[in-house]
């Protein structure tokens, strides 16, 4: 059975227990997986550990699942969007680690590649540094940064097929490729499903051997955070 | 004294050609603005785009293409999209050639400050650790002092460190400062500011070498 | 006894639907052929591409499409390709489900060596200390005994190693054999072979449950 | 100056010194800088240390270069189709390290990721293992393995812009991409090269920022090792 096909978001997330641990990929609101996210409010499953860069706005992307109170832990490089992110955060009811954006891509890029760890130079001398090992090559120290561990992965694309192939569209694509090879399960929702053999194997940015469950998403959003535009002159 | 578009515009005379650039958010952004003429730079935006043109008319408006910032931006000509671990790794291996970035605090051996404020909220840190820790050449644009008054040009950082020992140029609205062993070394004063004043409002060590010049922007 | 296609086709018994499987070059190629009916595998060839197709007729050949054995080959429906960076990454994160490839010499505690004969040319272990490194299911196909009769089913391998402990099962012209604690568990019999025979030939512990099947190719 | 086209493989190659450490893309013949390395043949330079997954064959690819005693070390995972290479390295002259395929891909791609170092499984308990350090993460061993310092990398791809944007064609692609990343100095020769906005961004595998020179190749041979073929029935 490579036909990887699932029938909706309920179905792709409808496994996903108490205490998982899921990475979501998206950097804003960008390239995000609003179709699981809304499926997982619907669900209610709790006590979920979120990797993911960002923690969404008020009242869409992740910020969803955080008014539900169905977040324990987000791991996440930026969360300054989110007023009710702040109040549980300063109030105690959530757990936050934050770390830098590249050690994040790196650490998730490091699950898919098998790779247990890896160095980088980010947070070097800060508090990112605490407790961790640092290690001096050419005269440069590095911070030994582990692979992360995650039960699954739900990530966006823009093509897929029922290969579970992924092509993403542009900076929608960011931390959706690393967290698809990094999941235990992968869940991908795309905008427009073909069959296997529609899509350019030298255009796919994700073999299909690293997502498991692929279905075509509904009603997309795709909301923007700034709209900044500038005038025709 | 300089406002937030004479920061910028100074900060795009250190551009030079063929130069790949990151812009971090505030007046860092500004500096795409005042490119000199006849040299061409590469925008790059640590969410995944090489190539960040100017903001969409209102028409072509793209939820899938923003910068780092979470602002609608256009591509360029030559522009290239990829995922993030790519484009840290661009950043990590010292492809970037000058990285532009906001800070509360700079002191005066280069470390930086620009994350967090303890007991206040914490956004996050982003991609500025990775940026600092790896820049080959960094730039701070900031506000000389903070609204109380304080300089930000330190001694030594009092909050949270983002990257030791990493910036290499500081620009105010009060003037332009290397980071040289000694300290803050003055360049350039902003029109109408003198020395005096300069040293009145930089608690780091500020080194005057011979006569400074007014800028000219 | 089984000759080369023999071999072949009983690994082919081993695919499931579904599975993800890289195919070394000789005998495990040829599995490729015997794929069981009603079920769908993915041959992953570790310079590119998932999803080999058949050689390609000749007047398809294309340079840019080879295996890992520098054969034409063609793609099939859902095919991808992608860097060896990512290749390897996917069989070192667990992704490909079945490895099957030769080896000059199998331990009975599953240690294989394949890819150097010291004092004669060494060609290189190309892909194949990483996929036995990190792939979930090792299956080798080889000659039971070497070209002067000696056993390749050793207590210990003689020949630098590729891999330690790596081998799941074994499959030669005499018979399938399981890599257990207690050395090479012969599950199945060559049309036509006796245990008495396979004992013979096989240096390494041979582990004898009950009554062995004759197999079924 | 975006514009990083030069004339031709002998401008692109014309500053590499003796004693060079050289990357060179390929697997087998395919993707293989051919304009460059016939320029290298011509310039003349000599002991290059090559890092190439394989050594060409007697009369193309690396094989040349051997031909003219122009390397005196090759870094490869797979040298066994090539004669002069065999006498060579049976006779002392020629240096060879043997490092197994995904290692090889991860030094270079850990060089382009800016990591100093990555951990991998590959060659545990063997004697590729000999003097490296071992540590073990979640009860599994792995080899530390260094990052390439490696003063150029010479890479084919199919299409190529201007700006150094490369596109790579099915399994022609291999190590390509890595090796682009890796050098200090990228020259990329391409099939098809085109002016800077012609490409589409979403579909450029190795982003103009790693590339420093680039050419149109002329005259590509894409010699194949094993044509291999089944019959129309």
């Amino acid at each position: 059975m490579l036909n990887k096909l699932v029938a909706n978001a309920e179905e792709a997330v409808k496994d996903i227990q108490d205490g998982a641990t899921i990475m979501l990929g998206g950097f804003g609101l960008c390239g995000i997986p609003e179709n699981c996210i809304n499926a997982l409010v619907k669900t209610g499953v709790k006590n979920l550990t979120c990797i993911s860069n960002n923690a969404g706005v008020d009242d869409f992307g992740i910020g969803l699942l955080l008014n539900t109170r169905q977040v324990k832990k987000m791991v996440s490089s930026y969360v300054g969007e989110n007023a009710e992110f702040e109040r549980q955060l300063l109030s105690g009811e959530l757990e936050v680690e934050l770390i830098p954006q590249g050690t994040l891509a790196t650490r998730c890029l490091a699950s898919g590649y098998g790779m247990p760890a890896i160095f980088t130079p980010a947070g070097v001398g800060t508090e990112v540094a605490d407790g961790k090992e640092i290690r001096e090559f050419n005269g440069k120290q590095y911070l030994l940064e582990y692979a992360f561990d995650s039960d699954y992965a739900i990530v966006k694309a823009w093509k897929g097929d029922t290969h579970g192939n992924l092509i993403f569209r542009e900076t929608a694509r960011n931390f959706n490729p690393m967290m698809a090879m990094a999941g235990k399960i992968t869940i991908a929702e795309v905008e427009e499903l073909v069959p296997a053999g529609e899509l350019d194997p030298d255009q796919i940015h994700t073999p299909g051997i690293f997502v498991n469950r692929i279905f075509q998403g509904v009603d997309y959003e795709k909301r923007i955070e700034q709209v900044t535009t500038r005038l025709k002159s | 004294m300089l406002d937030k578009f004479g920061i910028a515009k100074r900060i795009a005379k250190e551009l030079k050609d063929g130069y790949y650039v990151n812009l971090g958010i505030g007046i860092p952004t500004l500096v795409a603005n005042y490119v000199p003429e006849g040299i061409e730079v590469v925008l790059q935006s640590e969410n995944g785009l090489l190539g960040i043109g100017p903001f969409p008319f209102a028409d072509e408006v793209d939820a899938d293409l923003i910068n780092a910032g979470k602002q609608t931006v256009t591509t360029t000509i030559g522009s290239s999209f990829f995922d993030s671990a790519l484009s840290f790794g661009m950043i990590r291996s010292g492809r970037v050639d000058l990285t532009v970035l906001g800070a509360m605090e700079v002191a005066e051996n280069g470390d930086i400050a620009n994350w967090k404020i303890p007991g206040k909220m914490v956004k996050g840190m982003g991609g500025a650790m990775d940026l600092v820790a790896a820049a080959k050449n960094i730039i701070v644009a900031m506000q000389h002092v903070d609204k109380k008054g304080n300089s930000k040009l330190l001694k030594r950082c009092s909050l949270p460190i983002t990257g030791l020992g990493c910036v290499k140029k500081v620009v105010t609205e009060l003037g332009v400062f290397d980071i040289v062993p000694e300290g803050f070394q003055l360049l350039e004063r902003a029109p109408g500011i003198t020395v005096e004043y300069i040293r009145e409002k930089t608690e780091g060590h500020l080194l005057v070498v011979g006569e400074i010049p007014e800028m000219v922007v």
